[in-house]
């Protein structure tokens, strides 16, 4: 999977005709085989664009930040990008006339080792789901599988899955890297966040990883898309997908295959309701 | 460190409603012994806590030549300080570290004319330095006072100002932005009043200044009209802290630290300064 | 330069590691998640101490922790009590083992802002009471770039024991303090041909050639240091900043990031106090309760970042606040490397 | 599970923890506003007992219950939450209940994945006029947790309970 030069042109083709301020790609790091996201404002830099199997951060990150804020932006979004890219849109926090997207169709993405990432081997839509452009040919539509991890876990005893949960509490260092890198948390003021968050004005340790974690992945649960920016992000290398996938399954199972993200206009799963929702867990 | 950053209890005395959104807090420290221990100089910020909601920075608005007890001047603003108007009452607790910093430059300023002009609190810091100077009146000449904020509601220490303006050794000058109907001194901006009604004599003449930031650029730009050299010009500095011991980095601007190497400044320091504050 | 020298090997090395656990209170990196973090161990099974630097944090939580107790407290009606805390656990005597040479150097670089005017007594009781082994390392981890900096990567006064893996198997150890070497006769090194050889020393620096060798990365830091200090308002820091998402984690993994916030944790009328990380990277850090933001730009963090780590700290105190240990890069979920920021930065013209 | 042979309560979750001597846990209970407070409020008015352990807090509307609420609460007093709403179709806000109920769904899912027993956070619908039923609801509460043991896990750390 290498769309570099099919990028590379319609970039400069965009800067030409001018469609947009900025586009948001990918670079090479320039010393190893990783790549570093870029945000391009001239026709210039468009030589400095990749794309291949390499690029794995989710741009959509980039859409709340200054650079690109009230200006016609450009990017490029793989399946997994475009469904947190749908969720901005459905929740209105960019809107469709001020982007071009580069959709691709996208065979999967390999992490630093060069296997593939666990997300793509399980990936129901690896084409981009919203595009001006697609690269690439599309695939068949996947079907729903659930997590090998959460299958792994979730057969363990409660005491096995407390300890398990209890290491990866105990090793959070409460950066909050993984809300900072998510595309969904756009919130400028976060419950997770120390500072502005007068819910919780917690030190950096255990409990309030707990706390954190558990309330940010709540906050996701039925719009995450599993794009796995978190997890990247994350210092500790902590298994974040645990929890989100977890949810995922719970969602999908009881809310009548709720996937977020891959229509445009559905919201997530906590913003609808069905009189058909399971009840039998309520007294 | 963890033992440096725990306060000292402190018994609030008296809680004087300044503006709609400005109260003093009259604190005494409830150890005894520690009030008479407790020294300190006009221009000296503590940190002042509110156990369980926080800590924050405050200037000592008295002079130590006022003895038996410190005033701090709070402006509803933050997080902290809404949680301090909200629930702190005469006779509660707040603990008190401190003080921290450096000072007026007291020994340089005797035998100087002195103005002084402040803007909204920025008279707290200003107050703790006119206290101090009235208590020893003899070692400064000309001394002069312009203080000036955005309605007369805002003004602060009303009771004191009227004492200032009694005192016949003093020249001050009070001045609002937007006229009122029964205001009947001067209306302007602080800078615009300096270069128009005070027409200070450069020579021989220290300024301080301290308010919004905003007023203190103008100031010293019309400051700098009337003639006076950078070094003639003092302010003082605010910035966030959370230690005040030169560790926690918040107050870094360059590779000054506000808290050790300020709040304090000259003009002439300040212009060396990265422009971030 | 009288002190001896031990040579063993490898197996002569883990009885040495087996004899200090089981001796002493002993910290060293353990692997969870596939990151080592240095924790107490108990045996040394449960460690590696030759972790790979890309993945080990570093040593900085023992001696500045992520979230150490300031005071507790209780109010009722006769007042507000302010309790002492329990006693600091990081204060004992303890060894660390497998710290790494920049960890080493964070840890002389932070003696300088932790004893200036007012001395902090925790961190330098933490200091005091441990006794660092430092392994060097063989082979430069990718970002790495620890011997381009202005300190001698061999000579750190923060080591107090040096084990340098030399050629055949052969394994120096070597007490650099007074400390070391009082550890070393309290905790001898078994089959150790323990005769002071001037061709260790030798060897010892063979290894240390070969190590510098295998850097990637190289840079002048004289004249980066000079450049940067002269170039506070390039465009350039603009430029360099526009694909940084604002995660802090440099910061929270930075070896001398310093850094830190107060904050408070309430529950109903007692609470603790804290003081924990934080980061210049986060909008909040210097956002004043009147609204008034001296670094709201994201440009602007960058730059106090790169700054404070490269100029104002040098400026200050006379030692540069990055160890160059890659550790930043190697964390940051877009790879923005500080080692390509500060060149990039300190070329651009002003 | 060694402990419980001797007759000893544990917490589930963490069999070292071994509950004192005439331990009663303390149970959270948020009830909405329209219907739960009311139930519960008959409870009391008809003189039907229940047991003292639950603590109860109101709320406009089962809907106004964050997962948050839930969290904290488990992390500092409570051994055990209980949420009561009303009845399907009965909201006085009309469908805010259905919207509690996803949520409250996958709370309590997420809760045990981590490592909670399920039963730590229960639900009820209870209408203003099921005063029996309220008092029956939170005698099963206090009896399951006081099956499950005490809970210790993630507890903020200045808790002293």
């Amino acid at each position: 999977m290498d769309y570099t030069k099919q990028i590379q042109e319609i970039v400069a083709k965009l800067f030409a005709e001018d469609k947009i301020d900025v586009f948001a790609g990918y670079r090479m790091t320039g010393f190893d085989e990783n790549q570093v996201p870029v945000l391009i404002q001239s026709s210039g830099e468009v030589s400095r664009l990749v794309f291949n199997d390499k690029s794995v951060f989710n741009l959509c990150n980039y859409l709340k930040y200054d650079h690109t804020r009230n200006k016609r932006v450009g990017l490029v979004v793989k399946g997994c990008d475009s469904r947190s890219l749908n969720l901005l849109l459905t929740e209105g926090q960019v809107k469709r006339e001020r982007l071009y997207i580069v959709g691709i169709a996208c065979d999967g993405v390999v992490d630093e080792q060069g296997n593939k990432m666990q997300n793509c081997e399980e990936c129901m839509f690896p084409d981009a789901l919203v595009y001006d452009e697609l690269l690439g040919t599309q695939h068949p539509e996947g079907k729903y599988k659930v997590n090998s991890d959460i299958k792994e876990l979730a057969s363990k005893g409660l005491v096995e899955r407390r300890a398990y949960f209890e290491e990866i509490f105990e090793s959070c260092i409460r950066c909050n890297a993984c809300r900072h890198s998510c595309p969904l948390c756009y919130c400028t003021k976060c419950c997770i966040d120390q500072e502005t968050s007068k819910l919780y004005n917690g030190a950096n340790n255990t409990s309030s990883a707990f706390h954190a974690l558990m309330t940010w992945s709540l906050h996701l649960a039925g719009r995450c898309v599993d794009c796995r920016n978190c997890e990247k992000a994350c210092p500790s290398h902590l298994p974040l997908h645990l929890l989100h996938k977890w949810n995922e399954r719970v969602i999908y199972e009881n809310f009548q295959e709720h996937l977020s993200g891959v229509k445009e206009g559905d919201r997530g799963a906590f913003y609808k309701y069905s009189l058909q929702d399971p009840d039998d867990f309520i007294m | 460190m963890e033992q440096l950053l725990v306060p000292m209890m402190c018994k609030i005395d008296k809680v004087i409603q300044e503006t709609p959104d400005i109260r003093t807090y009259r604190l005494k420290f409830k150890e005894e012994g520690l009030m008479e221990k407790f020294d300190y100089k006009p221009g000296q910020f503590v940190e002042l806590s509110l156990l369980g909601a926080g800590e924050c920075t405050f200037c000592i608005s008295s002079s130590v030549t006022r003895k038996g007890y410190f005033d701090c001047s709070i402006k509803r603003a933050g997080n902290v300080t809404s949680d301090i108007h909200n629930s702190l009452e005469e006779g509660d607790e707040v603990g008190i570290r401190g003080p921290f910093g450096n000072w007026f430059p007291l020994e340089e300023l005797k035998g100087k004319n002195l103005l002084i002009v402040g803007g909204g609190i920025g008279l707290a810091p200003l107050r703790s330095l006119i206290q101090y100077c009235i208590d020893n009146r003899n070692d400064y000449k000309d001394f002069t006072i312009l203080y000036g904020s955005r309605t007369s509601a805002d003004l602060c220490y009303k009771e004191e100002t009227k004492e200032w303006q009694d005192n016949k050794s003093l020249n001050v000058i009070l001045t609002i932005d937007k006229a009122e109907e029964t205001w009947t001194s001067n209306v302007g901006v602080v800078p615009k009043i300096l270069e128009e009604v005070v027409k200070p004599v450069i020579e021989n003449t220290k300024v301080i200044t301290c308010g919004p930031p905003i007023m203190i650029k103008y100031t010293i730009q019309s400051l700098k009209k009337l003639g006076f050299a950078d070094k003639d010009i003092i302010t003082t500095l605010e910035m966030k802290m959370q230690c005040g011991l030169g560790k926690c980095g918040r107050c870094n601007i360059g590779s000054t630290y506000v808290c050790k190497d300020g709040p304090v400044f000259t003009n002439e320091q300040l212009k060396n300064l990265p422009d971030e504050f | 330069m009288n002190v001896e020298i031990f040579v063993t090997d490898k197996a002569g090395l883990q009885k040495f590691y087996e004899a200090i656990i089981a001796k002493n209170e002993t910290y060293a990196p353990v692997e969870k998640f596939g990151k080592f973090d240095f924790k107490h161990v108990s045996s040394l099974s449960e460690c590696d101490p030759d972790s790979p630097i890309e993945k080990t944090m570093s040593a900085k939580p023992l001696f500045f922790p992520r979230s150490a107790k300031i005071l507790k407290y209780t109010a009722d009606s006769s007042g507000t009590t302010v309790k002492e805390t329990d006693e600091d656990p990081l204060a004992g005597k303890r060894v660390i083992l497998g710290m790494k040479h920049c960890d080493a150097r964070g840890l002389q670089v932070l003696d300088k802002v932790y004893n200036w005017d007012y001395i902090d007594s925790d961190y330098q009781k933490r200091r005091q009471n441990t006794v660092v082994i430092s392994t060097r390392c063989d082979k430069a981890g990718t970002h790495c770039f620890c011997t381009s900096l202005d300190y001698d990567v061999q000579n750190l006064d923060a080591m107090d024991v040096l084990i340098v893996k030399g050629q055949d198997g052969k394994i120096f150890i070597k007490a650099r303090t007074e400390k070391g070497e009082d550890f070393l006769k309290s905790n001898p090194i078994d089959s150790a041909n323990s005769k002071q050889h001037p061709a260790s020393e030798e060897e010892m620096k063979k290894q240390y050639d070969a190590f510098a060798a295998s850097f990637r990365l190289k840079m002048n830091y004289k004249e980066i240091n000079e450049n940067l200090s002269k170039i506070f308002d390039t465009p350039e820091f603009e430029n360099v900043s526009s694909n940084c998402i604002g995660c802090n984690t440099c910061a929270f993994i930075c070896p001398t990031c310093h850094c830190f916030k107060i904050s408070d944790e309430k529950i109903k009328d007692s609470g603790v106090r804290y003081k924990c990380y934080d980061s210049c990277n986060n909008g909040y850090f210097t956002l004043m309760a009147g609204g008034h933001n001296p670094r709201p730009a994201k440009y602007r963090r960058w730059r106090q970042r790169a700054m404070h780590k490269f100029v104002y700290y040098k400026e200050r105190f006379g030692e540069n606040l990055c160890v160059g240990c890659g550790r930043c890069t190697i964390s940051c979920p877009v790879n923005i490397s500080i080692f390509e920021v500060v060149n990039q930065v300190a070329k651009s013209e002003k | 599970m060694e402990a419980v042979a001797n007759n000893q309560l544990v917490s589930i979750e963490k069999p070292e923890i071994v509950a004192p001597p005439n331990w009663e846990p303390v149970i959270i209970g948020i009830l909405c506003n329209w219907c739960s407070y009311a139930g519960s409020d008959l409870t009391g008015t008809s003189r039907i007992q229940y047991p003292p352990n639950i603590r109860i807090i109101r709320v406009p509307c089962s809907s106004r219950v964050d997962p948050w609420f839930l969290i904290k609460s488990l992390q500092t007093t409570a051994d055990g939450v209980l949420v009561s709403g009303c009845h399907p179709g009965d909201c006085h806000y009309i469908t805010g209940n259905y919207f509690a109920r996803r949520r409250f769904l996958v709370t309590k899912k997420l809760l045990s994945f981590v490592g909670f027993h399920e039963d730590r956070v229960q639900f009820s619908w209870v209408s203003a006029a099921e005063g029996p039923k309220f008092a029956k609801v939170v005698a099963k509460v206090t009896e399951d947790i006081k099956k499950l043991g005490p809970l210790h896990l993630y507890k903020k750390e200045n808790f002293d309970k």
